[in-house]
């Protein structure tokens, strides 16, 4: 864990009531996840690492409450404080050729670094992400450009394939040989529970410290109590109490 | 000129005043690859009851102005692998006061506790948190009532031999009462306070944040409470205090020690920000410089 | 879709709940002249005793993190100039409810003032602050007391026709306890509620920032126990509660209305912002919209 | 009284811990002070106006405590929230011709806006103001500028007159039907006592509201009780109980 005071380079609407914010900074700023400070919040938010570049990193967030609605309201320039290098993130080399990327949302946000990950071990790599409406869409351009095969769902069908990803999994045959997936709990245990196959889930819980020393995120696991954000956020299937 | 921030507390010479707030910052190990412990005057571990506990569902934690609420609920894996394992784990990184705080749901489950916690020989001290509901009283926390809190001390001091600190509830009418009668009780010092009860509704969709309903809250907001209850008790009183309640700064620290505290605990700005503590003792000596201070001793209850 | 706002609270109907609280809108004369007061769903007064009191000795406030402490000690002209001067002035420019807030020092006090109060025309609705010391009890505020506490409350509804809401003081074990003794006395309603005991020291002169030492502190750093409080006594009582402390913003009075408030008060916000009250009631209509409230009446006590 | 957010045009370093904040913005912002919101601080400071320009008004401030030092740090185009028109200021009418103008330190800043005013009056001003040292001096030549006889005193005499400003007032025969002071209690108390005509000064409390309604600012005044925000910062020497 680092802490450390980044500089906003970008702060862009990228879709509905959803933000790309590029920061910039110095030293490397690995992990699954960053730990942001937002100005007049007691409490740091956190945000999964959707790409990494050379001094620097990118996260996607949705404004949801009032931390996030204040986070999308400041500009470029403005210093950041957060903890980097937290949390234990997707294990690429648990797939041994063929990949499965199940995103819902932005859980698609963390796939995607998954995705650069698992290309550059040379594997396979199917994406499976859906969204509410066309307008919520993101890294659509990213995952096609980079994976083997990437299937968009919609609620409403206004693009790709209209239904759940679920939907898609029933329907079509993938190849895989390990899944990743992240996005709302009721989707992930869907995936994990049709999927029959190993895998991993990214979960989340509202956080504390987001460094594994307050205990305010413990989940009950089948190897016993664990912290969403220090033993996880990602899970093996097999350890997830639904 | 060289500043001297070492301080005495129940007879244990401290490096410096300042020591991360039981609950707050795990057993140290956790932060161990991430920081230099030593720096830190003492470590208050996590809560710890007879046994093994999850604690309470999540959401446990909930943010709010200059503070936050906690239900985490006594988290712990019990007293016996405190003593056999975290303990000794953390002393082999660790040199400074290791402070272990015993909760418990009974009087017999606080004697015992604390008698393997004074048996442990990594531990200095011992912080007895009274907050817990009185399985055998009625539900009413142990620290509500002074009968309640007397009795407890009386039973953990006769079977310890390492100082022991009684930690109370700042929910309470009348603090003085509860110190004094611990005090009398044999306390060697006290801890003030705990954190105050508090609640929270996620107003979209309805209902509370917190699992739990309520938790506990700290932080910075409730600084001024706290320092008055020191103040309060250190006047009262002719045991140490060790202040705790919204310590975030060295001058909040310097501001604690003014009002009576011999020592320092910071509880929820840890959270915000793991490094706190050792910031905070990097400060102190141009904090001391600026206000005139050789020596933290010196300024105890100097108002 | 057009939001309503009103509700009605003791029998009267107020345009909407926001109402400032007492000693922080002074008579609401001193900003008439700055904004239009009918926009207010009611209008706490500074509290008043029977004889007219300078207050303590200045300084008199002191800011702290998210909140501040006031030792104002009811500074006021006294009933009889409340009753024939300050009252009919404001209603000469304010249309909506307006509450006299009343303190004492003995019960006698209490009920003498009070039924000065129910005499005055202008007054709607009698809100009882029983946080000052009582003066032929010892020195413990009678909100400190469930007896004090009942004792108050009986004398006063025996002279009073109007609503009288009893002010309880948050700096108890069990703020439950009272209310219930309040209810039980003839209480036709409670504000929770009134300022936490806090003080401050400043670390350069080395001592407290007060000329009281002590003062009453507030601001959205209490919010999550006076949310707390409210929670727990709408639910043990059948009385209405008006939710005060913290209270900074429309989301604020939706999340104290959903704990169990029927009104809300808003104080040290005023403060800092004399304009927060009007902007707080202009922002209600979009929060509720987004929320998916049509009528505050909804969504009192719907978690 | 109006609220108004104005945007910092300048916050330089003018002396020894001392700081010139222009504001600009639109609409009178007239009184005798303004009480400014400083980013994390629960309750406004209050600051005299020291001049007025045409969209806008600056003051001096000495870096005290925490809200000051973070004040010194917001630079050119923070938008600031301030309550502008506040307080009853000096009144320059009740002077006939000759005019005294005392300050201490950062006293002096208050009593320039007089002395422009009683010079549109076409009345004559002197000035006798002190400073610690050298390094603390402000408005000398604006002062200068300005009034018809400006004295400087210093404590450590690198400047001016050694001493205090009532060592001045005690040496030189002055011509005034009038004075002004604002500084240190102790030094207005002196003033005040030492000058025999009729005169003003400006007291300091610490302030809640800073308008007139918490009563957080009442002094006893030998009117009964006053609040310093409303009914003063200035008050006639006859009714200050010192
Ligand atoms: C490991 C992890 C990774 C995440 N990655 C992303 C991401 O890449 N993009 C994204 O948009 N969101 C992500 N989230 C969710 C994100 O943290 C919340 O949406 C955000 O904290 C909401 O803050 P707020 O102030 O707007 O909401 P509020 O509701 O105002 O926040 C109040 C409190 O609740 C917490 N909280 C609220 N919703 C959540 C939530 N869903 N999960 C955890 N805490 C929450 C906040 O952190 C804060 O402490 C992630 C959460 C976790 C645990
Ligand atoms: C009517 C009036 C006009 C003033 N004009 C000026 C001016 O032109 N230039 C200038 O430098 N200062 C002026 N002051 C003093 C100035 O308000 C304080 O120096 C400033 O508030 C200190 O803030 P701080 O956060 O740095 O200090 P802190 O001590 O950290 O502040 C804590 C609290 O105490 C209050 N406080 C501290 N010192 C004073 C004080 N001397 N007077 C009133 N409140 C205080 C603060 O406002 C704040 O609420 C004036 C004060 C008043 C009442
Ligand atoms: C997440 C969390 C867990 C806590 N756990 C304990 C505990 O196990 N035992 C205890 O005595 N106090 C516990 N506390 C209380 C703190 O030690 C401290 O007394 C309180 O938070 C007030 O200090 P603060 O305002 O600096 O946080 C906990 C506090 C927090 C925030
Ligand atoms: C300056 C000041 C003066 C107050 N005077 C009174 C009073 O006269 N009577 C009373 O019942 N409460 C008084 N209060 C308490 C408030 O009405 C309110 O109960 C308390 O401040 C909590 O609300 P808040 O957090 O919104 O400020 C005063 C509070 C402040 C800040
Ligand atoms: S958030 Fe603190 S342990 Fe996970
Ligand atoms: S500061 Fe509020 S009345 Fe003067």
């Amino acid at each position: 864990m680092q802490k450390k005071v980044y500089t906003i380079a970008g702060n862009r609407l990228v879709a509905a009531d959803t933000y790309e914010l590029r920061l910039k900074g110095e030293g490397p700023a690995g992990g699954e996840f960053i730990h942001l400070e937002i100005p007049g919040y007691f409490l740091r938010r956190p945000f999964s690492v959707c790409d990494t570049f050379k001094g620097g990193l990118s996260i996607l967030y949705k404004v949801v409450g009032e931390g996030t609605r204040v986070l999308s309201t400041l500009p470029e320039g403005t210093p950041v404080n957060i903890l980097a290098g937290l949390g234990k993130g997707f294990s690429a080399s648990s797939c041994q050729e063929n990949a499965l990327l199940v995103g819902g949302g932005l859980g698609a946000a963390p796939l995607y670094l998954l995705a650069k990950e698992l290309k550059a071990q040379e594997k396979h790599v199917s994406v499976v992400i859906g969204f509410n409406k066309a307008d919520e869409i993101v890294l659509q351009k990213e995952f096609e450009a980079l994976c083997d095969h990437v299937t968009i769902t919609t609620l409403d069908g206004s693009v790709g394939i209209k239904g759940f990803v679920t939907d898609v999994l029933k329907a079509t045959l993938l190849n895989y040989d390990y899944f990743y997936t992240c996005g709302p709990m009721i989707m992930m245990k869907g995936v994990c529970s049709m999927l029959s196959g190993h895998g991993e889930a990214s979960l989340e819980e509202r956080m504390g410290c987001g460094a594994g020393f307050c205990y305010g995120c413990t989940i009950q696991t089948t190897q016993g109590p664990r912290r969403v954000c220090k033993d996880g956020p990602v899970f093996k299937k097999e350890e997830i109490v639904w | 000129m060289v500043k001297d921030l070492s301080v005495t507390l129940g007879g244990l010479r401290l490096k410096n005043p300042v020591i991360p707030a039981s609950g707050t910052f795990g057993f140290g190990l956790e932060l161990a690859g991430d920081m230099d412990l030593n720096v830190l005057g003492g470590i208050s571990l996590k809560g710890t009851t007879r046994e093994a506990r999850f604690g309470n569902p999540t959401p446990r934690i909930a943010d709010c102005t200059g503070g936050m609420i906690n239900s985490v609920g006594l988290q712990n894996p019990g007293i016996d692998a405190l003593v056999s394992e975290k303990v000794p784990a953390l002393r082999k990184v660790y040199g400074g006061a290791v402070i272990a705080n015993i909760s418990g749901f009974s009087v017999e489950e606080y004697r015992e506790c604390c008698a393997k916690a004074d048996a442990c020989e990594g531990i200095d001290l011992i912080e007895v948190n009274v907050s817990c509901p009185n399985v055998h009283g009625g539900g009413l926390a142990f620290g509500t009532s002074a009968r309640a809190a007397a009795e407890v001390t009386a039973a953990v001091k006769s079977v310890c031999h390492k100082p022991v600190f009684i930690k109370l509830s700042p929910n309470v009418t009348d603090i003085v009462e509860i110190a004094r009668a611990c005090e009398d009780a044999g306390a060697d010092g006290l801890t003030l306070v705990n954190t105050f009860l508090g609640m929270r509704i996620d107003i979209a969709r309805r209902k509370p944040i917190l699992a739990n309903t309520m938790g506990g809250f700290s932080g910075p907001a409730i600084f001024p409470i706290a320092l008055r209850m020191v103040y309060q008790v250190a006047r009262a009183c002719h045991i140490p205090v060790m202040g705790c309640g919204g310590v975030a700064s060295a001058r909040d620290v310097i501001e604690m020690m003014m009002a009576g505290a011999t020592a320092v605990q910071v509880g929820a700005q840890n959270i915000r920000d793991p490094f706190a503590c050792p910031q905070i003792i990097a400060q102190l000596p141009s904090v001391m410089e600026e206000l005139h201070i050789d020596s933290l001793k010196d300024i105890k209850a100097c108002i």
